[in-house]
């Protein structure tokens, strides 16, 4: 296998100090521009696999081993620097709850310019028109009093939309998405389903899309994993997996009794 | 003159060439003096600064404890004792540059006698009912007449800091070394030499010092870190851990200049209105009970373990630091448990099962105050409470603020015996007539006696009186002598201990004569001098 | 480590306890030819000014300061519930209550201290004089666990499960004790647990300005008062004993209180 | 936006509400504060009657109550005029007037609280965000553990350690403060810290000290404000002790003094002033708590 045209390979175990084990050598590998669907019950390390990755985890107190390559990289020996200067820029994540993502005590442009001057050195005027064209984009008012307001004045779809706009400005090669939509009603889910799938079809980002909800992992990935108790059980294209068998029910089985 | 030998002598003792002009002393005092008005100075800090900066008619020398001329050149004191004229020195200057005469004398007797001034400087000269006459013979003679005689008056000008009647600078012109440069609340008070001192080392005018700083400082701990540091010159009244710690170090001069003036006295309450048991009462009124506990008490312990040896037992009133008057002939009430007890059986008492019970068979316990924060005094406290238990005594000790204290000997009289200090201020027995006499304030045992309530107390009063109107030393000693015999026999006060005055200074400061009198180290100040320090 | 430290506590609370048995001599016993001593075979932690047993005094300390601590900290807490709980009956008593705190925390209660000593009978029993005035400071100390109770107070207060009571028609007093005071007892006995290392180092500090325990009754602030002097620490080691006993007990009162609140 | 407009009367009202309780507090305050001294034991008297010079007449003079303590009432009521005039009347230990005395003392006692309130405040604020910045579980456990011995250690210990080192009263004041400042700060800025915002700053691949300073100090400002409040009385109150034991020629030597000598008017003036400075740190702490609700 050629690993150079992959964008992700992983062999993921992590530990918590009180909880050994959490993964156990799960194998993930992503092509550019690929949707994988990660799928598992409450606890099963899904959150772990999407932490472990941009090496996150040992902010929440947990370890990695095995090895984890991303663009021909090697994140496991990279230093905290180079792994600062990825995450956001490179590799995005977004997550469960949006109001919490958000700082409760700054302005949403100001927090959209925290992630741009993360990364870049442009003025943020610059940065700015950008945020704005991607928040209309994203079906968001993108006028002066819409950026001048606070996170508790939006709703959480609103805020989720933001939260996915400070995700894509520098336009990441992969995308983590966990459990994007948990928050929301099963409209504004949707909405939100329908923005990944044209962030992945206009800029070609890669999305690690984490979900217990099989009908839209279904529908959105080009891949599926299962993972159960810190295993990788099942793994293939979602064609192949749906293709075959009564699709949702065998993958459901799959997911209870494996 | 004798002062000029004297000092003669101590110039020879000290090393190197010559004495050296300028440097700033700096020591501690206690506290910041309540006031800097000279005739108003109460404690020792303010009497300190009043010594540095006061000039006074005459001086009594802390070393040989003899009178000495200062700015009277000379005197006479009257045969009847009523009147004393002093001869002043002329052609001094204060210290703004006011010239110094009789009339200043007169102001400043006028000023301290003001009847609602309460000075204490002021009150010693008050002996009768009339008021005191100054009378400026002319510009350098002026007459002192006393409403009656009063022996060792002479004396008490010691204490009185000639004021000026004409400088527009009020109290702040002085005749002393130095001069208030500047005071810092709470933190120094900074004197610098009186450009007009009248003395002279033959050619330039003292002192040789420049400046002298006295920082106030209370904690002893820090004196003693500050003058370890180097940061001060001079400490004194040291406790005898802080000595060793001096020796043990050995860069500094010390010395123990012998027993001082102070000491610790122990007193029972004798009032017969305090709020007490009859029973109690009866306890404390007699004699046989107060010499037992006396001869209970081992006073050779309290020096050597508290003071570590820097101390003598007490015999009465005055040490032997006191040449003239201390009663030589006493000694102090010695460790002598069989006495006690025979004392103590005389009265009726018996000790049953380890307690002492009287002859009605009260239990014989009762407490002793003393003013919290003073270790010293807690640590004697606490051992004569154990030497009592000896006895079958159970002594309690409380330890109480100084204002509740105060209040207890001298107000509601709610207290048993009392242990405090003893401070002398002056040499002579009359400086203590409202200690001796019953009717005094400062009687601590039963104060404010409209007429004796025992028979010594009333020997005592007549003795006192007698020696007061007599001119005649040889024979006021005589008196003074029965007096402390008779305290010595009855022992309302137990007198347990006199501390030495313990001093040290930097190897750099000269001319240095200690004295067990006040104050110790700084009494020749306008000659004192430093080396290698400008 | 939470072990550690209650064995540690129960260790010097029955050495105290045992004080009789454990302890060489009487707190009081003055050798008076061996003051300042070295620690040795016979005192092992020397003697002190007055040639008592330095091992001796710090047993019979630790007895006297495990008794006025809790006491004080006992006092202080039960006066803090019955404030609180009068403050939470009406929003007018729950301001007094706040202004009295404030005012309590500025008010030179060292007068009232010493009023209360000077009321007490001359020949009472040290100990005797040194509970009152402990009890007394416990009483003043009841501003702070005050303000924490009435907190937890008007929270259950708001709760879902006081408004249920409410709806099934339960009484005041009832409520009180039926549904307040279970959910009270946690926060309380944390409380009180928490006030008593805070008054054994009120005693210490009390001890070192010489407003301590009595002589010749041992304390541990009273032995404290040795280390006024640097330069005993340095040549008599030992002098430190009683500050190192205090200050373990203090941090294992503290660490077991403060694992106790993780496991609530 | 909306929610603003609305709070503004209701605030204005309550801060009216609470000025008047302040007042109130005040007034009390003074008051209690002179009846503990009045009742004290000892209250009135003069140490100089002991000294053995002066003749019976003057002991008696010096023994009479000051006029102060005759009647508390009457006194309290002239001495509120004249703090309406700026006079906060005469010393009855030191003769002179008490505004004279804290004016001369006031600066020492202020640079030390501020020197000593600085010094912990930084180090207590540089500590705990290090900590946070780095996470280091050993530097935390020691730092922690060093925090909290210094708890365990009698305040007037402490400050007599400072004194043997040399040390002023601002090391002491800070020795004392730093602990119990560090302790808070710690489990604010850990509490701070493990917000998920500032772990989706991370992720985002923002600065250590940028998310610091805006994600971790700025959401925690009213806990600080409410803390710096606490703070200031918290080093008040230490003050006096502490420059009692070093002997600092501050305010709270002068109070200490006057509380030896029983001065009724400095310890009424000054439980004033620490009864002013208490409340209006309880009111700052408020205030703090307030703005929290508001903001979340």
């Amino acid at each position: 296998m050629n690993l150079t045209e992959r964008l992700l390979w992983a062999d993921i175990s992590a530990d918590y100090p009180e909880k050994p084990d959490v993964l156990k050598s799960v194998r993930l590998s992503m092509r550019a521009g690929e949707i994988l669907g990660l799928i598992g019950q409450s606890g099963s390390g899904k959150s772990t696999v999407a932490l472990a990755i941009p090496r996150l985890l040992e902010l929440r107190g947990g370890t990695v081993r095995g090895a984890i390559r991303f663009c021909g990289r090697d994140l496991m020996s990279a230093s905290s620097g180079e792994l600062r200067h990825l995450r956001g820029n490179q590799i995005a994540m977004v997550l469960q709850s949006p109001m919490a993502a958000l700082n409760p005590a700054l302005r949403l442009d100001t927090q959209l310019r925290e992630v741009w001057k993360a990364h870049r050195r442009e003025p943020w005027t610059e940065g700015r028109e950008l945020a704005r064209a991607l928040l209309a984009h994203m079906g968001l008012p993108s006028d002066k009093a819409f950026l001048r307001s606070f996170p508790r004045q939006l709703s959480v779809g609103q805020a989720q939309r933001v939260v996915i706009t400070m995700a894509v400005l520098h336009r990441p090669k992969l995308l983590i998405a966990d459990e994007p939509t948990s928050a929301l009603d099963p409209i504004t889910a949707s909405e939100i389903i329908e923005l990944l799938r044209s962030l992945n079809r206009e800029f070609g980002t890669a999305i690690l899309y984490i979900s217990h909800d099989l009908e839209t992992v279904a529908n959105l990935c080009h891949a599926v994993a299962v993972i159960r108790e810190g295993r990788l059980v099942e793994y293939g294209p979602v064609e192949h997996e749906f293709g075959h068998t009564p699709e949702p029910l065998r993958l459901a089985n799959a997911l209870l009794q494996a | 003159m004798r002062s000029a030998a004297l000092f003669f002598l101590v110039a020879l003792n000290a090393a190197g060439s010559g004495p050296q002009w300028g440097g700033e002393l700096r020591f501690c005092i206690r506290s910041q003096p309540r006031s800097l008005h000279p005739a108003l100075a109460d404690s020792e800090s303010a009497e300190t600064f009043r010594y540095l900066t006061g000039g006074v008619l005459i001086r009594v020398n802390r070393v040989t404890q003899e009178i000495e001329p200062e700015l009277a050149a000379s005197w006479n004191v009257s045969k009847d004792g009523r009147s004393i004229v002093f001869h002043l020195r002329t052609g001094v200057c204060f210290s703004d540059g006011t010239p110094f005469s009789a009339d200043d004398v007169a102001y400043t007797m006028q000023v301290l006698m003001d009847p609602n001034l309460h000075s204490p400087a002021g009150d010693s000269f008050r002996s009768g009912s009339a008021p005191i006459q100054t009378i400026v013979r002319d510009k350098s003679t002026v007459e002192i007449r006393f409403p009656e005689p009063i022996a060792g008056a002479l004396r008490l000008f010691d204490q009185v800091a000639i004021l000026s009647r004409n400088s527009p600078l009020h109290e702040a012109a002085v005749l002393g070394p130095f001069r208030l440069a500047e005071l810092k609340a709470g933190s120094y008070l900074q004197l610098t030499r009186n450009p007009n001192y009248w003395k002279t080392d033959g050619v330039r005018r003292l002192p040789y010092l420049d400046a002298v700083r006295l920082k106030i400082q209370q904690n002893r701990e820090l004196e003693l870190l500050r003058f370890e540091r180097g940061e001060l010159d001079l400490l004194s009244g040291m406790d005898a851990e802080q000595f060793a710690r001096i020796v043990s170090r050995g860069k500094a001069w010390f010395r123990d200049a012998g027993p001082a003036l102070e000491g610790e006295i122990l007193w029972f309450n004798l009032n017969p209105s305090a709020p007490l048991p009859d029973y109690e009462k009866r306890w404390f009124a007699s004699r046989n009970f107060r010499r037992a506990i006396s001869h209970a008490i081992r006073r050779e312990d309290l020096c050597r373990v508290i003071y570590e040896g820097h101390a003598q037992a007490g015999v009465g009133p005055f040490s032997a630091a006191n040449r003239f008057w201390f009663n030589q002939k006493l000694k102090p009430h010695a460790f002598d448990l069989r006495r006690a007890q025979e004392l103590l059986a005389a009265d009726g008492f018996r000790k049953e099962g380890g307690t002492l019970r009287d002859s009605a068979g009260h239990i014989v316990e009762f407490s002793v105050i003393t003013n919290s924060g003073n270790r010293a005094r807690e640590r004697a406290a606490a051992m004569i409470q154990q030497d009592l238990a000896a006895l079958g005594i159970r002594l309690n000790v409380v330890t109480l603020d100084f204002p509740a204290l105060v209040q207890r000997i001298t107000g509601t009289f709610r207290y048993e015996t009392c242990l405090l200090g003893l401070v002398n201020v002056d040499l002579d027995p009359n400086g203590q007539m409202n200690v001796w006499l019953s009717s005094g304030a400062h009687h601590p045992w039963n104060p404010n006696q409209t007429s004796p309530a025992t028979t010594w107390e009333a020997e005592i009063d007549r003795l006192m009186r007698a020696q007061a109107a007599n001119m005649d030393p040889g024979r006021r000693k005589t008196l003074f002598d029965r007096v402390q015999e008779i305290v010595w026999e009855e022992a309302p006060v137990l007198y347990l201990l006199n501390m030495n005055a313990l001093v040290a200074a930097s190897p750099a400061l000269h001319n240095l004569a200690p004295a067990v009198l006040r104050p110790q180290l700084v009494w020749n100040v306008d000659r004192l001098y430093l080396e290698g320090r400008p | 480590m939470r072990k550690a430290a209650v064995i540690l506590l129960a260790a010097v609370f029955a050495l105290s306890l045992l004080a009789d048995f454990v302890a060489p001599y009487s707190y009081a016993t003055q050798f008076r030819d061996a003051p300042n001593g070295a620690a040795s075979r016979s005192h092992p932690l020397g003697t002190d000014a007055l040639g008592r047993d330095r091992f001796s005094r710090l047993l019979y300390g630790a007895r006297v300061s495990l008794l006025l601590a809790p006491s004080a900290a006992l006092v202080s807490v039960v006066l803090a519930l019955v404030i609180a709980l009068l403050a939470a009956s009406s929003g007018w008593c729950e301001r007094l209550l706040l202004a009295a705190a404030d005012l309590f925390l500025s008010l030179p209660w060292i007068f009232l201290l010493l009023a209360a000593r000077a009321l007490l009978p001359l020949n009472a029993p040290s100990l005797a004089a040194a509970l009152v005035s402990f009890g007394l400071l416990g009483a003043l100390g009841w501003a702070g666990p005050s303000r924490v109770m009435l907190a937890a107070l008007k929270q259950h207060l708001g709760s879902d499960f006081v408004l249920l009571a409410r709806a099934s028609g339960c009484r005041g007093t009832r409520l009180a004790l039926v549904h307040l005071a279970p959910n009270l007892i946690p926060l309380v006995s944390a409380q009180f647990l928490i006030a008593i290392p805070a008054y054994l180092l009120a005693e210490a500090n009390l001890g070192l300005l010489g407003l301590g325990v009595p002589e010749p009754l041992p304390s541990w602030g009273s032995l404290l008062r040795e280390l006024e002097s640097v330069p005993a620490m340095i040549t008599h080691p030992w002098v430190l004993a009683p500050a190192v006993i205090l200050i373990l007990v203090v941090a294992c009162l503290y660490w077991a209180v403060s694992a106790d609140k993780h496991n609530v | 936006m909306n929610a603003h407009s609305r709070l503004c009367p209701r605030w204005l009202a309550s801060v009216g509400k609470r000025l008047a309780w302040f007042a109130a507090v005040l007034l009390a305050g003074g008051i209690l504060g002179g009846a503990l001294v009045r009742m004290a034991p000892g209250f009135g008297i003069d140490e100089r009657v002991l000294d053995a010079r002066l003749t019976n007449n003057s002991v008696a003079e010096l023994s009479k109550v000051p006029a102060e303590g005759s009647n508390l009432a009457i006194y309290y009521w002239h001495y509120l005029g004249g703090l309406l005039r700026g006079d906060l009347g005469n010393s009855i230990s030191l003769g002179r007037p008490v505004r004279a005395l804290l004016a001369e003392r006031l600066g020492v006692s202020l640079r030390s609280l501020a020197a000593g309130l600085a010094m912990a405040w930084v180090l207590a604020f540089s500590v705990a965000l290090l900590l946070e910045i780095h996470r280091r579980a050993l530097w935390d456990r020691a730092l922690s553990l060093a925090a909290g011995v210094l708890l365990c250690i009698p305040a007037a210990l402490l400050a007599l350690g400072c004194l043997q080192l040399g040390g002023s009263p601002a090391l002491a004041l800070a020795a004392i403060l730093f602990p119990r400042f560090f302790k808070y700060v710690h489990s604010l800025a850990r509490n701070a810290a493990s917000a998920p915002h500032v772990f989706a700053a991370y992720a985002f691949g923002e600065r250590g000290v940028r998310i610091a300073g805006l994600h971790v100090v700025a959401p925690a400002l009213p806990e600080l404000l409410a803390l710096a409040g606490v703070s200031v009385s918290l080093a008040v109150g230490a003050t006096i002790p502490v420059e009692a034991l070093c002997d600092s020629p501050g305010v709270g030597q002068l109070v200490w003094q006057a509380a030896l000598a029983r001065d009724l008017p400095v310890i009424v003036n000054v439980t004033l002033l620490v009864t002013a400075v208490t409340a209006a740190a309880n009111l700052a702490a408020d205030v703090g708590r307030t703005l929290r609700e508001v903001g979340s």
